[in-house]
C-alpha cells in the first residue's frame, strides 16, 4: 500500500520532468532537468526493493552523467535550434507504440503479485540455493558475478569497447605540455582553484568518497554494492578533484596511462579467472575449483572478479572525463 | 487497485512515448540523446518493476531473520550493468557528437544533411 | 513510528513535488540547477527515512553515497559558467577568421 | 525508555519534515532567485539536521547511527558549499538581485527586468497574486486579471506609470536577456 502511494508521487513525477525536457530548448535546462529524472528514477528503484540498481543510478546519475553532458556541452552548443518541422509523423509513431505497449499491459500481472510468472521461474532457485551454494548474503552479487558471470563478462567487455571508441574519437589529441606552471594556473578558466570554499571542502571529501568507494567495492558481498558502484563511485572522487584543480592536474593525479591501463587490466583479470579455473579442471567461471572448498572458492571468484569490474569502471569512467575535459582546453 | 497496480507498465508506456518523440521529433543530436536516456530509463522502469513482490524486501539476506520473502534479484542484476554500459554508450555518442560539431560546426541533423548533400 | 515515518517522507515527497515545480517554470537557468541540488538533498533524506520504514537500515549506503557525491554536479556547473565567457570569445574569434 | 525515545524522535521527525517543506514552499513562493536559494539553503542544513537526529534516536546501538551522523556531517559540508557555488555562478553569468529592501518589494527600476515573464500556468498566477510576486505579472495582465488585494494595489500603482514605463522596457529587457544569457520568460 505504501508503496503504490510513493510510486503514484514519484512516477507522476518522472512523467512531467520528461515532459518538461522535451519542450525546452535551452540543452542546459534539458541536461538538468534530466539529473531530476535520474534522481526520481533512484528513489523509484529504492522503493520497488532494488537497493543495489536504486545505488548505481544513484551514483551515475549524480557523480558522473550531468558532469558528461555539461562537458560536451561546452564543446558543442547550449541551444537546440531544431526547426518547428511537421511533428505529427513522429507524434503519431510514439503514439501507436504507446497505445500497443498499454493495450499488452493490460492483461500484466499487478505489482507486487506473487503470482507472476517472473517470480515463479528461475528466481526461486537463486534464491534458495545461494546459502548453499556461494553463502553470501547478497543474492545480487552472487546471480551478477556467479550465476550469470558470463553475461557481466559481456557487460565488462562492452564498455571497455565503449572506453576504446572515445579514446579513439577524442583522446590522443598531440599531447600540450601537461605540467603548467603554477602562475599559469591562475589565469586558467578550467579550474576552480579560486574559489576557495569548494576547493577546501571538495579536496576534503575526495578522500572519503574514494575510502567509500572501497567500502562499497568490498562490502558489496553483504550489503548494496560491488565493482559497478564502487568504480563509478572512486571515479566520481577523481572527477571531483579534476574539476577543482583543473584538467592538467586531475591527469597528474591519475595519469591516462594508468587509467587505460586500468581499463584493460580489469577486463583481463576477470578473463584470467575463466581461463584458470578452466585450467584447474572446472568450466569457463565455474570458481568451485578454485580452492578446495567449492564454497570458499566462489568466496575467492567473487572477490576477484567484482575487484575486476572495479579496476574497468573505474578506468573507463576516469578516461571517459578525461578525453573530455582534454578536449575542452585545446 | 486493478489499475493502481497497473500503473508502473502505463508509466513505463508514457516514457517509452516521450523518449521515442524526442528521439524522432528533435532535429539536435544531444536533445536526441536525452531522449535516448529517458527511454533507457523507461527500460529500466519496466524491469525493476516485475522484480517488486508484495511483502518483501531486497534480495539481500539478513541473518537471524526467517522466513523473509526476497524481490527477484534477476531483473536487478541486469538492469545494474545496464545503467553502467547506458552512460558509457551514451558518452561514446557524446563523443561522435563532438567531433561532428568539430567536422561541420553545427549540431543540428538537418543542417549536416544539407551540408553533405552539397558535397 | 510507522507513521511518523510515513508521515516525514510525505512531507519530503512533497517539497520534492515544490522542487520539481520551480525546475520546470524556472524562470532562470539557475533556479533549475538550484532545484537540482535540492531534489538531491531530500532524496538523501527520503531514502533515509524510506531505509528506516522499510525496516532495512542497513541499506543508509545509498544515503551516504548521494549525500558524498551530490554537489559534484553543481561544482561541474560553475565551471561550466566560469569557462563560458572563454569560449564565447573563442568562438566569436573563429567566426571572424571565416 | 523505549516510549521516551520514540516520542522525542517523532517530534523531531515531524518538525523536520515540517522544516523541509517550509523550504520547499520558500523555493515556491519566494521573489526572485537569491532569496530562493536562501529559503533552499537554510532548510537543507537545519531540517536535515533534526530528520536525521530523529532517526539517530532509532538506530539504537549499531552502525547505523553513525551513517547517519557521516551523512549528516557530509550534508553539512557539501550543501552549503554547493549553494557557493550556485550563487557564484548566478554572479558570474549576471542575474539581477530584484528585490533590495526588506519587504521584498521590487524597485521600480527592476521591475523591467522580469516583466517578460508571462503568467503561463493558472496556478502560477495564482501563487504569485501577493505582495511579493506581483512583478511576476505585468501591470497590465495583472490588472485584466483584477488579482486580489495586494497585486491589484500595485498593479494600479504600475498601471499609472506605464506609458513611461513601456518605452523603456524592451531595451532593458534586452540587455537582461544579454545577461542571464537566456531568455528568462519563455517556459515560465
Amino acid at each position: 500500500m505504501i508503496t503504490i502511494v510513493f510510486s503514484l508521487f514519484l512516477l507522476t513525477m518522472l512523467v512531467i520532468v520528461a515532459v518538461g525536457i522535451l519542450r525546452t530548448d535551452n540543452l542546459f535546462t534539458a541536461v538538468m532537468l534530466s539529473g531530476i529524472f535520474s534522481l526520481i528514477m533512484a528513489a523509484n528503484f529504492f522503493i520497488l526493493d532494488a537497493a543495489d540498481v536504486a545505488l548505481t543510478e544513484a551514483v551515475i546519475g549524480a557523480g558522473i552523467s550531468t558532469v558528461l553532458f555539461l562537458g560536451a556541452l561546452a564543446l558543442t552548443a547550449e541551444y537546440d535550434r531544431s526547426p518547428p518541422v511537421g511533428t505529427w509523423v513522429p507524434l503519431l509513431t510514439s503514439s501507436a507504440l504507446g497505445g500497443v505497449i498499454i493495450f499488452a499491459t493490460l492483461q500484466a500481472p499487478r505489482l507486487g503479485d506473487p503470482n507472476a510468472v517472473v517470480h515463479k521461474h528461475v528466481a526461486p532457485w537463486y534464491l534458495d540455493r545461494t546459502p548453499e551454494l556461494i553463502d553470501v548474503p547478497n543474492v545480487v552479487t552472487a546471480v551478477l558475478a556467479s550465476f550469470r558471470g558470463y553475461d557481466t563478462l559481456g557487460e565488462v567487455f562492452v564498455v571497455f569497447i565503449a572506453c576504446i571508441g572515445v579514446m579513439s574519437l577524442l583522446g590522443r589529441v598531440r599531447p600540450r605540455r601537461d605540467s603548467i606552471e603554477e602562475d599559469e594556473f591562475d589565469k586558467r578558466t578550467d579550474n576552480l582553484r579560486h574559489h576557495l570554499i569548494p576547493r577546501v571542502v571538495g579536496k576534503m571529501l575526495v578522500p572519503f568518497i574514494v575510502l567509500f568507494g572501497l567500502y562499497v567495492q568490498f562490502h558489496g558481498d553483504f550489503g548494496p554494492g560491488g565493482g559497478f558502484q564502487a568504480g563509478a563511485l572512486i571515479a566520481a572522487g577523481v572527477i571531483l578533484y579534476s574539476l577543482l584543480e583543473g584538467g592538467p592536474r586531475g591527469r597528474e593525479l591519475v595519469p591516462e596511462w594508468f587509467s587505460s591501463l586500468l581499463v584493460a587490466l580489469g577486463a583481463f583479470t576477470y578473463t584470467c579467472v575463466g581461463v584458470v579455473s578452466m585450467a584447474m579442471g572446472g568450466r569457463f567461471l565455474d570458481y568451485s575449483v578454485l580452492s578446495h572448498d567449492p564454497v570458499h572458492g566462489q568466496h575467492m571468484g567473487i572477490l576477484i572478479i567484482e575487484a575486476g569490474v572495479g579496476m574497468t569502471v573505474t578506468g573507463v569512467m576516469i578516461t571517459i572525463f578525461h578525453a573530455f575535459s582534454r578536449r575542452g582546453i585545446r | 487497485m486493478a489499475v493502481l497496480g497497473l500503473y508502473n507498465y502505463f508509466i513505463f508506456a508514457v516514457l517509452l512515448m516521450i523518449g521515442l518523440y524526442c528521439i524522432l521529433a528533435r532535429t539536435n543530436i544531444i536533445k536526441s540523446l536525452i531522449g535516448l536516456t529517458i527511454f533507457q530509463g523507461a527500460v529500466f522502469l519496466l524491469y525493476i518493476s516485475t522484480d517488486k513482490i508484495d511483502g518483501g524486501t531486497a534480495p539481500i539476506i539478513q541473518e537471524g531473520v526467517e522466513n523473509q520473502i526476497f524481490a527477484n534479484p534477476l531483473p536487478q542484476v541486469l538492469i545494474l550493468t545496464a545503467i553502467v554500459v547506458g552512460i558509457s554508450t551514451t558518452a561514446l555518442a557524446l563523443a561522435v557528437t563532438v567531433r561532428i560539431k568539430e567536422a561541420y560546426g553545427t549540431i543540428e541533423e538537418d543542417k549536416i544533411q544539407e551540408m553533405d548533400r552539397e558535397l | 513510528m510507522e507513521w511518523v515515518y510515513f508521515g516525514t517522507s510525505i512531507a519530503i515527497l512533497v517539497t520534492m513535488v515544490l522542487a520539481v515545480v520551480r525546475g520546470l517554470i524556472g524562470p532562470t537557468i539557475f533556479d533549475r540547477v538550484l532545484a537540482v541540488n535540492m531534489f538531491g538533498t531530500k532524496t538523501v533524506l527520503f531514502l533515509a527515512v524510506i531505509s528506516f520504514l522499510s525496516g532495512r537500515p542497513d541499506f543508509l549506503d545509498l544515503a551516504l553515497a548521494y549525500a558524498l557525491i551530490n554537489f559534484i554536479g553543481v561544482l561541474a556547473v560553475l565551471l561550466f559558467f566560469q569557462s563560458r565567457g572563454v569560449r564565447r570569445d573563442a568562438e566569436a574569434e573563429r567566426e571572424a577568421d571565416k | 525508555m523505549d516510549l521516551l525515545l520514540d516520542i522525542a524522535s517523532a517530534i523531531l521527525l515531524l518538525t523536520g519534515g515540517f522544516f523541509v517543506f517550509v523550504g520547499g514552499f520558500g523555493v515556491m513562493r519566494m521573489p526572485e532567485f537569491f532569496t530562493r536559494m536562501h529559503a533552499a539553503s537554510l532548510t537543507d542544513t537545519g531540517g536535515a539536521a533534526l530528520i536525521l537526529l530523529g532517526l539517530m534516536l532509532q538506530g539504537g546501538l549499531t552502525l547505523v547511527p553513525f551513517k547517519l551522523a557521516a551523512i549528516f556531517l557530509f550534508l553539512f559540508l557539501t550543501s552549503p558549499t554547493a549553494s557557493y557555488a550556485l550563487a557564484n555562478a548566478a554572479l558570474l553569468s549576471g542575474v539581477s538581485t530584484a528585490c533590495r529592501n526588506e519587504t521584498g518589494a521590487p524597485l521600480p527600476e527592476n521591475e523591467v527586468d522580469s516583466a517578460d515573464s508571462k503568467p503561463a500556468s493558472k496556478s502560477v498566477a495564482k501563487t504569485s497574486a501577493s505582495r511579493t510576486s506581483g512583478r511576476k505579472t505585468t501591470a497590465k495582465q495583472a490588472a485584466e486579471q483584477a488579482a486580489p488585494k495586494a497585486a491589484a494595489r500595485k498593479a494600479s500603482k504600475k498601471a499609472a506609470k506605464k506609458p513611461a514605463g513601456k518605452a523603456a522596457k524592451k531595451p532593458a529587457r534586452k540587455a537582461a536577456k544579454k545577461a542571464a544569457g537566456k531568455p528568462a520568460g519563455k517556459k515560465s
